[in-house]
């Protein structure tokens, strides 16, 4: 229906796809590096700054900054917290960058974070981590990050398109380049076709295929999906953070998934299951305020010894702490509560776990580059830092972090580049095509089907996984991949249709979700988020590996590669000898 | 004159004008009883260097005030911008000085004059 | 399209204050004129003030006063607020100012019949 | 409620360039049930090619903010309970700006007079000095840190007369970031910042209506911070520095 012809080109020297915390850092940067004249563009699938999950970050951003942490220290705690997968390079590169971004954040692009009453930042320490290191504003953290990264890149020349959404990274003729991205304009409906000699992918990743989820409703996996499709490599795929607490309010709701924070266990919040009982001890020592990992577990343990369809979730109970203490101590979220119709302060409130990030991603070196030239790759979409668990506090110093690299790399790396590069046409004829497919298919209800995939990767690929569901999984997601194909979406009206991006979004969640499956089949041990009933061990640390999926033709293929201990082995540590193992005073 | 200065402007006017409408309504109240005659305005005005400075003054402010107070609302409301807006408020501001200069003129300057 | 709601206590004193700028401003010419009557005849300026005494008239003015006395509390409180470090419990000053120039303008139309 | 009952929505459609009208759709009633909610439903399940705006779901990102009965609200933290009338609601794009299609608006003239307000940082200092000791309990900071958590919703914006009255007008949300701007110890060019909202369109423009304050879903006061800057350009103004 449509042809190259209807494609609209543009042009530009350095486009970045997303604005999170990675994409506006990055252009920043981009800014700041690149020779004087050089285009920098911004296109996003929702509107600058106000999209994506860097602006919903709660707790805040761990950094190392004295008071006896150390860079050392802060690195031991994410290669331990990612169970030795994380590629030890760049877990360095985060702890050690995440200093400096910090004191870029506070004095040149304006944050202020709380402080302590002599006037220095106050941190304190989430689940996981061995010294008080989270920097925070509020719980509102992410507001106050993206709002201010915000407004510096709206005061400067930056190209803007809003509501582009990326469709395509399309190639050279020999594919060994990157020559520009298709995408299309929401806002009109029409295709339109931008090269550049560097491109930055930062959309986020996003694990909003399962039923219960938290990120933003933008972010679909596209960045990923389109990854996989033009040839690269993606690693720790089966590596999906829960976190324990989301809100559940029946499947009519967007708000059902949403997260209720952390620090409502941390202050004594208690589970309680459908018998009434408190249950997290029988599980973890720490009872409600072990990690995410553990909590998530239990309590998905109970809901499946209760499976009942009218009372899916557990109860977190916050009143015999005194509703008014509480209201007073957690305003934020009581009120954001009371608004949904739920009483948090004095009566109980039924959760999940909750899909909430994924420590999956393209494969990347520490200066963010990817194995196709011109493709630079940051933040959630990048895996590698945090390997099979990412700590509370640590996404948003990697998204921060790596965009910042990302800018700084492109800015340089530009200048040994010569002209834009021509694309391959057969790719982005394919690219349209896909994009079209729906067009020319009788119209048919998405969300159905996106509701079908959220409930097979929620029951089979999920918080615990065995061999036989995650088989299930696979023949489930299929059937839902199929019954997309065969389901359209009227062409009449394509400007700002979102029931077009609904299913273009829910491609992009198919082919990840296969992704997703393959990789956890291929893991058969258990570490960090990834769970196997039939695996419970986690193997010998000694010989991690990560697995590593690839397109090949129309299937998937997966291997595994050796984790490179490059700084520290198991069993040992970067941290002086002497060192306490922790600087938390005990909860 | 940028649109600080119209703002300061029209707030110290009704600054200096806040004491005399408090005055002026005062004589309101206390004269209004029993109903007005000229005679009575003008045996209390006419020839008084006092009310003639009062008067003056609290016409020049009014005027200012009241001309860059329509300024405003022929702005929001009537839609008026630039050199039309800068034409019809100047040309209410001087017309309010006007009138009023002659009203001053009128019940205090008479008798010997 | 549809109709936007916005009636709450600052908003309805934002009116008040313009409208009731706005009606002085409209009136003041009339008042000049009337007043500089007293430059050419007296008289006149008597006949006119006779109709002063007409009901209905009274009730007029005594508007008037509310008028003047409303915009100008209104204006204080406005000047206050961006004047002084002070910005609370805005809505019982607007009321207050508001209630000022009822007490006022009840007591001009209380003397005047 | 149970959930054979309905409610009928009113949702205002098209765009200034294809023609605006109201739409009437029953919309099956939940428990549990935000104004979003019921503008996903229509979409998802009568009207395809709806278009909305909406992406943290939680009051965080600012995006979903449109006209409910008249009024400037949230819709993603907008129980239904609190607006239904007679079973009955009524949707509107955010007033003030300009449409771009059914329920969404083009926010860039609100982020544009954001910028121009000099809604930003201006360093003093860069990444290589160690972060200045702040004491949070100071005076100057406490203003600042009143205003610090806009999620630039424009729903203040939307509601002030003066926006829709005088297109110059930088609106209470740019205002408000430029005295959160003015009163941070970390910047350096407090000047620019008077001399941004000092101009067309600028502080003076501000009549103290206080819708802004009124209807901010975070319960911001706008109306103060204008205040606030006005006061700070007359105190200048007298002398007394920026
Ligand atoms: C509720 C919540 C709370 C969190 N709390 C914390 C915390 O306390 N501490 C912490 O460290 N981390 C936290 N995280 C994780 C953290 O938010 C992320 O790790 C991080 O912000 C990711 O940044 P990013 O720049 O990679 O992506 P994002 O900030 O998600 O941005 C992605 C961008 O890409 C755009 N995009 C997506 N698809 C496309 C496309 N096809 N074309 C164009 N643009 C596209 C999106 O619209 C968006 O602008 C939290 C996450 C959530 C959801
Ligand atoms: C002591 C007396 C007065 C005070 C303190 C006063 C104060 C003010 C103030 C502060 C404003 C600005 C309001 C804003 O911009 O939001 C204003 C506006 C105005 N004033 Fe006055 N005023 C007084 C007397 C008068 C008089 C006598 C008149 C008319 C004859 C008048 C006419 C107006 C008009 C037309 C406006 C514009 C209203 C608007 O912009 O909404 N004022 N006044
Ligand atoms: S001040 Fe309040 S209403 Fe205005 S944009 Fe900010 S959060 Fe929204
Ligand atoms: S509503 Fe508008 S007029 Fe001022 S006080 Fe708020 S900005
Ligand atoms: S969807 Fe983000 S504030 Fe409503």
């Amino acid at each position: 229906m449509f042809t190259l012809k209807d494609i609209d080109r543009h042009d530009t020297d350095i486009l970045i796809l997303g604005t999170g915390g990675a994409g506006l850092f990055a252009a920043l940067h981009a800014l700041q590096t690149a020779p004087e004249g050089t285009k920098v563009t911004i296109a996003v699938k929702g509107l600058i700054g106000k999209c994506g999950c860097t602006r919903m970050v709660q707790g805040g951003y761990n950094v190392a900054l004295g008071n006896g942490d150390t860079v050392e220290r802060h690195f031991m705690d994410t290669i331990q917290g990612g169970k030795w997968l994380p590629n030890q390079d760049m877990a360095w590169r985060l702890c050690e960058q995440a200093v400096v971004r910090i004191r870029e954040l506070e004095n040149e692009i304006g944050c202020f974070f709380d402080r302590n009453p002599d006037g220095s930042l106050h941190q304190k320490a989430f689940a996981g981590q061995t010294a008080d290191r989270t920097v925070h504003k509020g719980d509102l953290t992410g507001i106050e990050i993206i709002n201010r990264l915000m407004e510096q890149v709206l005061a400067r020349p930056v190209e803007k398109l809003q509501e582009h959404r990326a469709i395509g990274l399309i190639p050279t003729r020999d594919g060994s380049a990157l020559a520009g991205v298709l995408m299309i304009d929401m806002r009109t409906g029409r295709f339109r076709f931008v090269r550049a000699k560097t491109v930055l992918m930062a959309t986020g990743g996003g694990p909003t295929m399962y039923k219960y989820h938290t990120p933003s409703g933008d972010k679909t996996m596209d960045g990923l999906a389109m990854a996989l499709r033009v040839g690269l490599p993606l690693r720790d795929m089966e590596m999906v953070q829960f976190h324990p607490t989301g809100l559940l309010a029946g499947d009519h709701t967007r708000m059902t998934g949403t997260v209720l924070e952390e620090g409502l266990r941390g202050a004594g919040g208690q589970l309680i299951n459908h018998a009434g009982q408190r249950f997290m001890f029988d599980y973890d020592g720490k009872g409600e305020r072990a990690t995410r990992d553990v909590v998530s577990r239990g309590i998905y343990a109970e809901m499946r010894k209760n499976n009942n369809p009218e009372q899916e979730g557990v109860f977190l109970s916050m009143a015999h702490l005194g509703p008014e203490w509480v209201a007073k101590k957690f305003k934020g979220m009581v009120e954001r509560c009371a608004d949904c119709g739920f009483d948090l302060a004095g009566g109980k409130v039924e959760v999940v776990p909750t899909a909430h990030y994924f420590m999956g991603g393209v494969v990347v070196d520490v200066d963010t580059r990817t194995a196709m030239e011109g493709l630079y790759v940051a933040g959630e979409d990048a895996g590698g830092a945090h390997g099979s668990n990412r700590l509370g506090g640590n996404g948003v110093a990697n998204s921060t972090v790596f965009g910042g690299i990302a800018g700084d790399v492109m800015g340089a790396d530009i200048r040994s580049m010569g002209a834009l590069r021509d694309p391959d046409l057969g790719v982005l004829e394919a690219e349209l095509a896909r994009a079209c497919h729906p067009l020319g298919v009788k119209p048919g209800h998405v969300l159905p089907l996106r509701q079908r995939l959220q409930n097979v990767m929620w029951d089979e690929v999920g918080v615990m996984r065995t061999e036989a569901g995650l088989k299930r999984g696979l023949g489930g997601i299929a059937e839902v991949s199929d019954a997309l194909m065969q389901t359209g979406v009227s062409p009449d009206m394509l400007a700002f249709n979102l029931t077009w991006h609904d299913w273009l979004n829910l491609r992009s969640l198919c082919d990840i979700s296969e992704v997703i499956t393959r990789a956890a089949l291929e893991r058969d041990n258990s570490r960090g988020a990834h769970y196997r009933e039939d695996f419970p061990d986690p193997g010998a640390m000694e010989d991690s590996y990560f697995t590593v999926a690839r397109a090949k033709g129309d299937s998937v293929e997966m291997h595994r590669e050796a984790v490179q201990f490059t700084r520290v082995r198991p069993g040992e540590t970067v941290l002086p000898t002497g060192e306490p193992e922790t600087l938390v005073a005990a909860q | 004159m940028t649109p600080f200065h119209l703002y300061m402007a029209q707030r110290l006017s009704a600054l200096v004008m806040a004491p005399f409408v408090l005055v002026h309504l005062g004589v309101m109240i206390y004269a209004i009883q029993g109903g007005l005659t000229a005679a009575e305005i003008l045996g209390r005005t006419q020839g008084s260097l006092f009310w003639f400075l009062f008067y003056g003054m609290f016409v020049i402010a009014v005027a200012l005030h009241a001309a860059l107070g329509l300024r405003v609302i022929l702005a929001e409301w009537a839609g008026l911008r630039g050199g039309v807006l800068n034409g019809v408020s100047t040309a209410i501001g001087l017309g309010l000085l006007g009138l009023g200069a002659h009203a001053v003129w009128a019940v205090t300057a008479g008798g010997g004059a | 399209m549809s109709r936007v709601a916005r009636a709450h206590p600052l908003w309805l004193a934002y009116i008040l204050h313009r409208l009731s700028g706005l009606l002085l401003a409209l009136f003041l010419p009339f008042h000049f004129l009337v007043l500089s009557l007293a430059l050419h005849n007296a008289a006149r300026l008597d006949a006119f003030l006779t109709l002063a005494e007409i009901p209905v008239i009274k009730l007029s003015e005594t508007a008037l006063v509310f008028l003047l006395a409303v915009h100008m509390f209104g204006g204080l409180r406005l000047m206050a607020l961006e004047w002084l470090p002070w910005s609370g419990a805005q809505k019982t000053w607007a009321a207050s100012a508001a209630a000022g120039a009822v007490f006022l303008s009840f007591l001009f139309l209380m003397r005047a019949i | 409620m149970s959930h054979r009952e309905t409610i009928t929505v009113t949702v205002q459609r098209g765009s200034a360039a294809t023609g605006q009208h109201m739409q009437e759709f029953q919309v099956p009633a939940y428990e549990s049930q935000t104004v979003l909610d019921v503008v996903s439903w229509i979409q998802q399940n009568t009207d395809p090619t709806l278009t909305y705006r909406f992406a943290c779901r939680v009051g965080m990102c600012g995006s979903c903010a449109m006209m409910v009965n008249g009024v400037p609200r949230w819709t993603c933290r907008t129980h239904v309970k609190k607006v239904l009338k007679d079973q009955r609601i009524d949707i509107a794009p955010l007033r003030n700006l300009p449409v771009l299609k059914d329920l969404a608006v083009d926010m860039d003239p609100f982020f544009d007079k954001w910028v121009a307000a000099e809604g930003r940082h201006h360093p003093s200092i860069g990444r290589d000095a160690p972060i200045p000791a702040i004491n949070p309990e100071a005076a100057a900071r406490q203003v600042a840190s009143a205003g610090i958590e806009c999620i630039n919703c424009s729903i203040c914006y939307a509601a002030c007369d003066t926006v829709a009255n005088d297109p110059d007008y930088l609106g209470p949300a740019a205002l408000q970031r430029a005295w959160t701007v003015y009163n941070d110890a970390k910047d350096a060019d407090r000047g620019a910042i008077l001399d941004a909202v000092s101009g067309k369109g600028g502080c003076h423009s501000c009549h103290s209506m206080g819708s802004c304050t009124a209807y901010c879903p975070n319960g911001l006061d706008p109306l103060s911070a204008i205040a606030g800057l006005k006061r700070a350009t007359t105190r200048r103004f007298f002398g007394g520095g920026a």
